[in-house]
Parts: structure tokens; sequence; C-alpha cells
């Protein structure tokens, strides 16, 4: 579903990834772990497309896309939730899916709402009010719902736990389990790493640009290095 | 009772002056709204829009055709596709290639542009001002007697009725429609938006677009209601529309709305009330106060310093 | 030396500093850690000055001095660098450790452009002080570059040479090793170490290298959501559980 | 590809049809008291037609086009040629700066009277673009009303001279003094305002100074100007064919020599060159010294140098005081070239020209900067059938130079210091 061959990333002068391969198939959820700065969500933004990659391939779905410009890349079925979750603030909620659904027309629009509202009730309640008002679980549902009515293949979620209180990351985390189960190709980028391996099948260490571990989810739980790459050896 | 009226009076006048800056301040204000940036050459855009409103209205009068709908029905429409086709272009040579430099970089290609502007229509048309055809005129008079009536003219209603059409079509489009829609979300995070595949690109055109057609009805309004135009005209009027955006809180389009009224009024009081020469000091004041003690303007959202 | 009582900021509805507190002695490298977005610059932007917190006291050396303006805070003493290196990117590497020099040299503007005995001498001293810690970070060769034009790397020493001429007691480091590789982080280790016991300059230090943090901290503090966690030595702080939990997640 | 290409291309070029067709073919022309549409000469239309044409080219072909520019690096490879070694190049300069002055003074006893007076003015430009650099091209602060502080300096010594009878000498530092106050007066409040509003504000405090001028009649004499403004004179000595004043010599009676309105035009134009010297040595100074690297370091990165402990407003004041003060001199001196001034020549136009001036030297470069100031004064003079297009080049100058080289023609170089060893 998505291929990335040893790509390297720099944000003006840093580079920030130093080559990095990730393969991510149709199905599955993949997360990808590491600490603070290692340089996970530049990985993710590559694949977007801002900033490009500069060496290295971008495949969706066998299409090279590294070289494509963002707005391009977002229409050919990804969707992205990002870190900070990044709703329109001013636009009530109803607007903000709206935006994920942009390229729809109207009934595809309508059966997407109907569909988030399914997943996420509170969003019907909250249906007009201004996103920038909302608590921050609030805030990542209405994240998730934007990025679900685009209809995506693949989904990119940036650290969807953080900030949250407990209670609610295990209800995001439901939902994510959820989304595979309708089909959708889920990678996902977490510093919570035992909810996000729990959930995976597949995971990527990454530590300082570089994929250091890489295996079952179940496996990278075990694995005392993967606490070591977080504090420090 | 006619200190009453008097006052009525300069009420009127600032009203009909504030509401054409309210509708050349909404070009100001959306386009720093989506990009930051002063677009310093807007007032041009609606100099050359009251321009391409007199050369339509005298070519059709040449041609016979005076009936006064079509007129100022075709001059309104050539108006707005010159003017609006400015403002796409003035983006694309000066804005586009500039944008995300350093601030003062776009600042100085738009005044680059406004002096290019001037100039071209100096050069083309001639520096002398133009008489515009009193299509509309007349009017009538209210209450008083033989020392002071209150007099209203047809242009000055029509004026308002404009303004009220456009801005309420505005308030609807941005609102309701969905490019209206995307315009608030670009303007609140231009990277998420084209997160969603949104070319935003073409969004901040539509801007622009948008902002140099309502300033060419502008154009075509204050031509009628001042009875001339010439090439400086557009950089005053230009000046007071960025005020009157700052006035309500630049990029907030009901800000941009009520600072045009407010400064409106404001210069007609002083023209009544103190001396006309004055008028222009008082709205540059008026900007430079409002800067010091209230940089986020009536309605305006503040800025948080990021380091 | 001093000491951040209770300190709290709050942006509009959001509280991004809660109730943190730390000190720092003489002569002590202190680490602020955390998770993403837990409010680390923030409470260095309180301590420099560049925002006036909302609650709570900085005090140095007994005084209170939350809420100064960044400039007058700098001028005691205390020096930061940024996450996102902030140098004076057109102007030459010698410059910009000129700039920063301001407070030692005569100002007067007439004795300037006169060039007077006294101008001379402390512009000739400012120019040594710079030389020496050109030096000192490895930068001599590239004094005359523009400093935009150095390396990564280059550039995170020049910050802190540049803070260092200012001769301060206290330096607050925002990531210092951000977008280095191993073996510029490991001269970095150096240097930070050599500044406190050479210089007799206290350290805070905001990182997210813990092999870094771990090695030359003598006190850590962690900060998640804005709370403090946990205090204490990096032993303690390595098997702290609360810290562990707060890094990896809920098991 | 192509077609999407093909496709914008025509977008565009009739995009271009659209603005200049009707402003440029058709021109409103009044006959008696009628206004009628009269379509422009041939070759105009022929114009657009081009216009349009190549704007479709270019678009069509711009991957190459774009490709082909980006390999003109001429002006590059002259701005970043290695610094010759210190002591050959402070002998280099030195021959070449004594040269020039010496030809600078020379020059005017050989060439007609208009060429001289045109060269003051061109010296009059270089003080103006060299304060204004301090304020914009090394402080950062976009200035847009920095004619005010030129009035401000012709004003004084009108005023001073009309209703005290003061001297140009006496008017020159109280002129500048004042500018400079000026400066500080109206700086303190607006100066830690952002750029761009900056820029708004200053443009707007250029206005009122003008309107106050041009409405203050019982004072300035309104739209009338003030006319009568005295020549400088050399110790005491007056260049008019008679003595203006009791107790003064005239120059030529002094020396014996015949009466010639030459004489005049020149002296002036020897102090407007001594004082553009005194401008740019001073300023050379300054940006050498803490407070202009100071300036510097504020337009590079305010909030590292906040960090290290500059005051921001404190800088920025010092920066624009010490514009205006140029400004002021500039000023006095134009008041005593023209004999008469009036608000006419202190719209915001003159500050835009001085603002293009600087822009296109090269922000911060004094050398671009004094180039950059006789080009601009000179060319339009040179080509006479073209000087009504001046301001619309400057205007287009200032977009390219913008979006192509927004360091200018010849952007600053930087001085190298060199550094004991060891330290």
């Amino acid at each position: 579903m998505l291929l990335l061959e040893d790509v390297h990333t720099h944000y003006g002068k840093i580079e920030a990834l130093h080559g990095v391969s990730v393969e991510v198939n149709q199905g599955e959820i993949v997360s990808l772990i590491g600490a603070n700065g290692a340089g996970k969500t530049t990985l993710l933004m590559t694949v977007c497309g801002t900033p490009q990659a500069s060496a290295g391939r971008v495949l969706l779905e066998d299409r090279d896309i590294t070289r494509l410009p963002t707005s391009e890349i977002m229409r050919s079925g990804i969707a992205i939730v990002p870190e900070g979750r990044r709703v329109f603030p001013g636009l009530t909620v109803e607007e903000n899916l709206y935006m994920g659904g942009f390229f729809n027309n109207r009934t595809q629009n309508e059966q997407g709402i109907r569909h988030v509202y399914d997943l996420f009730p509170r969003l019907k309640e909250r249906e007009h009010q201004r996103a920038g008002t909302m608590s921050g679980g609030e805030q990542q549902m209405l994240a998730i719902g934007r990025a679900l009515m685009s209809k995506p293949r693949l989904m990119i979620l940036d650290e969807p736990s953080l900030g949250l209180a407990p209670l609610v990351i295990k209800q995001i985390f439901e939902i994510i389990a959820q989304l595979r189960d309708e089909g959708i190709t889920v990678f996902l980028v977490e510093q919570n790493a035992h909810q996000a391996l729990q959930l995976a099948d597949r995971g990527y260490v990454l530590e300082t640009g570089r994929i250091r571990l890489q295996d079952t989810g179940a496996n990278l739980l075990a694995n005392p290095d993967v606490q070591a790459a977080y504090l420090g050896g | 009772m006619q200190d009453l009226l008097y006052f009525c009076q300069q009420l009127i006048n600032g009203l009909t002056i504030g509401s054409t800056y309210a509708l050349i301040a909404i070009g100001y204000t959306m386009v720093y709204g989506i990009i930051g940036m002063i677009n310093f050459a807007h007032g041009e855009i609606y100099m050359i829009g009251a321009y391409t409103a007199l050369i339509a209205i005298t070519g059709l009068a040449t041609l016979g055709i005076a009936w006064l709908p079509l007129v100022l029905l075709v001059a309104l429409i050539c108006a707005v596709i010159v003017s609006s086709s400015m403002g796409w272009a003035v983006e694309r040579v000066a804005y586009r290639p500039v944008r995300g430099r350093h601030r003062l970089i776009p600042l100085i290609s738009a005044i680059g542009m406004s002096i290019f502007l001037q100039n071209y229509v100096h050069l083309s048309q001639g520096s002398r001002n133009i008489g515009f055809p009193a299509l509309i005129d007349g009017g009538f008079q209210l209450g008083g007697d033989e020392s002071f009536q209150l007099s209203i003219s047809w242009i000055q209603i029509t004026i308002f009725v404009t303004t009220f059409i456009c801005m309420s079509a505005l308030s609807v489009f941005i609102s309701r429609s969905r490019i209206g829609r995307a315009c608030r979300a670009v303007s609140q995070d231009l990277g998420m938006a084209n997160l969603l595949g949104i070319d935003t690109n073409r969004i901040i055109s539509a801007t622009f677009v948008i902002g140099a057609a309502l300033a060419a009805v502008a154009g075509l309004l204050l031509g009628m209601y001042y009875g001339s135009v010439d090439p400086l005209f557009g950089f005053i009027a230009g000046l007071k529309a960025f005020t009157a955006a700052v006035l309500g809180g630049i990029g907030s389009i009901p800000g941009a709305m009520l600072g045009g009224l407010i400064l409106g009024i404001a210069e007609a009081m002083t023209s009544g009330y103190l001396s006309g020469e004055y008028k222009d000091v008082i709205s540059f004041s008026l900007l430079i106060l409002i800067l010091l003690f209230k940089p986020t303007g009536l309605l305006g959202k503040p800025e948080v310093e990021k380091i | 030396m001093l000491e951040v009582q209770n300190l709290s900021m709050r942006f509009g509805g959001l509280l991004a500093v809660d109730q943190v507190s730390l000190d720092v002695r003489e002569h002590e490298i202190v680490s602020i850690i955390g998770p993403n977005g837990a409010g680390k610059t923030t409470v260095f932007n309180c301590m420099s000055g560049f925002y006036r917190p909302t609650g709570g006291k900085i005090l140095l050396d007994g005084k209170e001095i939350q809420g100064k303006p960044d400039y007058r805070i700098s001028r005691l003493g205390l020096v930061r660098t940024f996450q996102h290196v902030r140098l004076f990117n057109r102007m030459t590497v010698v410059e910009n450790l000129m700039v920063a020099q301001h407070r030692h040299l005569n100002t007067n503007l007439l004795s300037g452009l006169v060039a007077t005995p006294n101008y001379r001498a402390r512009e000739q001293k400012a120019l040594d002080r710079a030389s020496y810690w050109l030096e000192r970070v490895g930068l001599q060769e590239l004094a005359n570059r523009d400093a935009g034009n150095l390396a990564y790397g280059q550039q995170r020493r020049l910050e802190i040479a540049r803070c260092m001429v200012t001769e301060p007691r206290l330096l607050m480091l925002d990531e210092p090793a951000a977008g280095l590789n191993p073996a510029e982080t490991r001269e970095l280790n150096q240097l930070i170490i050599s500044l406190k016991e050479d210089y007799n300059v206290s350290v805070v230090l905001i990182e997210h290298d813990m092999s870094l943090v771990m090695d030359i901290s003598d006190r850590i503090n962690v900060i998640s959501q804005g709370r403090p966690l946990a205090t204490g030595t990096p032993e303690e702080v390595r098997n702290n559980d609360e810290v562990i939990k707060a890094y990896l997640g809920e098991a | 590809m192509v077609a999407q290409n093909f496709r914008h291309a025509l977008f565009c070029a009739l995009i271009t049809l659209i603005i200049a067709w009707p402003i440029m073919g058709l021109k409103l022309t009044a006959v008696g008291t009628e206004i009628t549409v009269v379509g422009a000469s041939a070759f105009t239309w022929i114009a657009v037609a081009l216009a349009a044409v190549i704007v479709f080219l270019f678009q069509l072909f711009r991957d190459k086009v774009m490709v082909g520019l980006g390999a003109v690096t001429i002006l590059d490879r002259l701005a970043d040629r290695e610094p010759l070694p210190d002591e050959k190049r402070l002998r280099l300069e030195n021959i070449g700066l004594v040269l020039l002055i010496a030809v600078a003074l020379i020059w005017p006893f050989f060439v007609s009277r208009g060429a001289v007076d045109l060269a003051t003015l061109v010296l009059i430009y270089i003080m103006l673009a060299l304060g204004l650099n301090v304020v914009v091209g090394l402080a950062g602060l976009l200035d847009l009303g920095y004619v005010a502080f030129y009035a401000v300096g012709a004003y004084t010594f009108a005023l001073l001279s009309n209703y005290w009878g003061a001297s140009f000498w006496m008017a020159l530092p109280i002129g500048a003094l004042l500018a400079a106050l000026f400066g500080l007066v109206l700086g303190f409040p607006v100066l830690r305002l952002r750029g761009d509003y900056l820029a708004i504000v200053t443009l707007g405090f250029g206005e009122i100074i003008r309107i106050l001028l041009n409405n203050w009649t019982s004072v300035t004499g309104g739209p009338n100007g003030i006319g009568g403004i005295p020549d400088p004179t050399l110790f005491g000595m007056e260049f008019g064919r008679r003595v203006k004043e009791e107790g003064n010599t005239s120059f030529h009676e002094t020396f014996g020599i015949a009466y010639s309105s030459e004489h005049k035009v020149i002296f002036l134009y020897l102090i407007a060159l001594v004082l553009a010297i005194f401008t740019a040595f001073v300023i050379r100074r300054l940006m050498r010294m803490p407070v202009g690297r100071s300036w510097e370091a504020l337009r590079e990165d305010e909030i590292a140098a906040r960090s290290l402990g500059l005051s921001r407003t404190g800088v920025k004041l010092s920066a624009f005081t010490i514009g205006a003060f140029f400004a002021g001199f500039a000023g006095t001196v134009f008041a005593s070239k023209q004999g008469f001034i009036s608000p006419e020549s202190f719209v915001f136009l003159e500050s835009a020209i001085i603002l293009a001036i600087v822009v296109l030297g090269g922000m911060g470069s004094q050398l671009g900067v004094i180039l950059a100031a006789i080009a601009v004064t000179i060319l339009p003079e040179l080509a006479r059938e073209f000087s009504e297009y001046r301001m619309l080049i400057f205007g287009a100058a200032m977009v390219l130079m913008m979006v192509w080289r927004p360091q200018g023609l010849l952007p600053m170089r930087r001085r190298h210091i060199k550094l004991k060893a060891g330290g």
C-alpha cells in the first residue's frame, strides 16, 4: 500500500531522516514509535509531501508520489490526522467535516457525516459548535472524523493520544481498531508505545532519523531495547 | 433642531462614504487574513475599477445607449471584470513569488506594484482628473426651514443599497458556500487545508479576485459620488480603507464593515464641524492611535508571539 | 541561585505550565525533560522574560525577576539559546559575537566616531574575547563567514559561544543537541561539562537526547502536560515508574 | 502536462488582454465639456497584442525559461568575489577615494551650470538615501514617511531665515537636529509596532506633516510655499551680484573677479559634496560601531537580539533618529538650492523614490546606494523621452528586485576582521 524506500529528508540544513525504509501493507495497522525528536512527524509529513524527500522514493499503491505537490497527494486516497489535531478553530464541527470532504458531492458528504456521527455521537451533539471551543478529546474525534470524510484507503495518525486523558485515549484506540475492521489501512505514530504496539500488527522503532528496530507489535512490546530507545541506554 | 439636522446630515454623509470604505477594506482584510500581507496596491485596483467604469459609460454614450439601468450594469460588469483580472495578475506577478519571505519583501513588492499601476494609468489616461458623469442626480430634502434642510441624494441611496447588497452577498458566500468555507479554513490553518487536498494557491487567488471585485464596485460608486477620477484617486482611498480594516480588526470581515462606517462618520464630522482640510489628518491620526493602543482593532483577535 | 516557585502560564483557556518549581544552584547542570508539548520551552520563555508568567515567582539570588523585560533579564546574566538556532544570519561569525558584547563596549556615539583610545581598547578586548571563544568552540577558521552559511552543528556551537562572551552566570540551553549527529553530540556533551567546570556557569538544559541528559545532568526535573512529575538525580528519574509511564504510556 | 500548460498560458494571455486593452487602448479625452473615448494609436494596439503573445509564450515554456534565467549569475560572481587582503584593499580604497574626491572637486569648473545643478541634486539624494539606508537597510525598519524629516529640515531653514534671518550655516545644524528630534518623538511610540504596521504608520505621519504644511497657511504659506531662502555664504561672503545684508561682503568683489552666477551654483555643489562625504563617513563609522552592529542584529533576529540584552526600543530609536538627522541635513541643502519650497516637494512619491534607490542599490550597501542614487537621478535626464516612464520603471523595478534579487544590485559586503591567533 505505502512504501518508503531509503528516504532522506532535510529541514533546511538539518537532515532529519537518514535513509528510512518503511512498508505498510493493505489492511494493516503499522505503528511507528520513538522518542521525542526522533523524526516521526517528519517521516509522516514526508509521505504528505511537506517537506519533500531529498532522496529516496515514496510509493503509494505502486505510484511514485515523491515529487507530487501536497494537495495532489492528499487527493489520492490518503488522509491525515496531524499532530496537535489542527481542526479549524473558527469553523463549526459540521463545517470542519465538510472541509474534510471538500471534493465530495452532496450525497457523499451527507453519508460521510452520518457515518462520522455514528462513530462519534459526541460530535453530533456539538454539530454547530465552533471547533476551537471544544475539549482536546472532542477535537481529536473531529480530526479523525474530518479525515474519514474523504473516504481514505490509508489513514495516517500522528500522536492521536497526545495530551488526552487515559479514558479518552482508550476510546480513540478503540476507534482506530474499528477503522481497520472497516478496511482502512492505518499508519500510526505514537509516543504512547504500549498502547500503540498492542494495537499494531507491526511496528517500527525510529531513533534519531533511522529505523532501529522492526518487528510485530507484540514482539516489540516485549523487547527491552524499546524502553532503552526512550530513556537512553 | 437645526443643530440636530446638521448633525444628521453629517451622519448620512459619513455613512455614505464609510460604506464604500468598507467595500474597499474587505479586500485588505481578506488578503491579510489569509496570507498576512498588506496588499498595498489594492487602492490602485479600486482606481482602475473607477476608470474602467468611466470608459464603459463614455463608450456606451458614444454608441448612443443611454438607458440608465443598462449603462450602470454594463459599467459595473466591465469594472468588475477588469479589476478582478488585475487583482489576479497582481497576486501572480508580485506577491506569490515572494510569499513566505521576510515581512518587508512582500510589502516593498506591493508598494512597487502600487507605484507601477498608478503610473500605468497615468501614462495611458493622462494625469488630469476627468469628470465622471452624474448618472444619478437629484435627491430630496427633509424637514428644517430655509436656513438648513437635510438633503439626501439619490446617489447616496444607491451607494447604501448597493453596498448593502454586496455585503450581504459576501456574507452569504463566505458563510455558506464551499469556496467561502475554504477561504475561512485557509485563513485559519493554511497548511492543514493543504493537507486536506485543497489547492491553497487557488483559494488565495480567489480572495484577491473577490476583494478586487468589491473594490471595483466601490470605484464605480465613488466615481459617481465625487464626480471625477484621476490616477491618484486610489492612493488616499486605499489608505483610508486600510485604516478602516485595521480599526475593525484586520482579518475580520465584519470588522472591516464596522471600521469603514466608523471612519466615514469620523471624517464627515471633522469636515462638518472643523474643516474639510483636516479630515485626512483625522483618519491618519485615528490609524496611528489604534495601532498604538489596540493593534488588534475592535473585532480582531490577538496574536501570540511565537518564539 | 535561581529559584522558580509554582510557575504557571496560561494562554487563553490553555494552562500550558501549571505550578512548576525548580531550583538551580551555583555550579550545577539541571535538566528539564518531558514528552512533546509538556511545556518545557514555555518554562524557558518565562524564565528568560519573553513571557510574563500568569502565576508564581522566579527568584534570582532571592530577588523577584518574573515579568521583567527580556533584555533586562539577560543583562542580569541569564542568557539562553533557542530550540531553532537563532543567529544573525547575514552578519559574520565575529560580528555575532561582537553584538553580544555590547554591554562590555563603549557605546558612546561620539567616542566611537572619533575612536578614542578608551573606545579602541574596549573594542580590542571584545575582539580578543570573541577570538578566544571561537577557538574554544573550533570556529576560528570561519570567523569571517556569514553565520547563516555555517553547517548546522557549527551554528549550534556559535550560538553557545555567543552566550558565553556575555559572561553569563546561568546558561539556558533549549535542545542544543537537536539535529546533531552522534559525534557532534559527544563534543557538545564535553563542551557543556567544561562550561560548568572551567567557567563556573550554571546550566539549565532542555533536551530530548536522553543519553546526553543522563550523562551530564546533576539533577533532572520531569514535567508532563505542564505539571511537574518528578525531580531527582538521573538514576532516580530513570527508575521512576511515573516517568516511564509518561514516556511509554500506560501498560 | 502540456495540455494543462497550454490552458494556463491561454488564460494568462486572456488576462493580459483584459487588463491592458481597456486602459491602454481606449483613451478618455475631453472635447470641450464632453468626454469621449478615443481609440489609441495602432502602435498601442499592436503592443497590447504583442504583450499577450509574449505572456502566452512565456507561460507555455515557463519551465525552460526559468532554467535559462537561473543561469544568469554574472552579478553574483561580482558580489561574491574574494575580498582582497586587508592592506592592499585599504591602499587601493584610499587611492580610489582621493582620486574620486579630487575629480569631484575639479569637475564642476569645466562643465555647464545645468550639469552642476543636477549633480547637487544627486548629492542631496545620496544624503537622503544613505540616511534611509540606516533605517531600512541596516535596522530593517520600513519607513514610508521619510520625506517628512526632509521637509522638517527644509522648512526649518525656510522659516528661520524668513522670521529671524538665520543663515544657512546656522540653519544646517538646527534643521538636522530638529529633524532628529522629530524622529525621536515620532519614533518613540510607534517603534514597538510590527514591521508592516510601522510602514503604514510612518506613511500616515508623512502625510499628516504634509497636510499640516499645506493648511497652516499663516506660518508656512500653505500651498504657495516659502520663497526668498538665502544662499549659503562663505565666511560671510555672499554670492549674489549685490550684497543683501548689511556688513557682508560679496564673493566676486572680495577676490576682485567678475561676477558670475556660476560661482553660487558651484559653491552650493561643493557644500553638498562635503556634506555628502561627511554623511557617508559618519554612517560608515556608525556601521562598525556597537550601535551599527545592534541595528543589524535587530534586523536579523529581534528575539535573539533581545535575549542578548539589546533593548528593542533603544536600538530602533537610534536608527530612526540618525536617519532623520541626515534627512534634515539634506532638507536644508535642498531649501538653499531651490530658494523656494512648498509642500509639493514632500509628497509620498518622494519617499518612494528614496526607498527605490535603497532597494535597487542593495539594502545596507553604501556603495550600492550611492551608485543607485546617481543612476536614478541622472538616467531620466539622459533619456528625456523616457523620463515620463520614470516612476513606472521604478515601480516595476521594485517588484522585480524583490522577486529576483531582494539583496539589491550590489549587495552589502561584510567587513573582514582579522583576529589575533590564540586570543
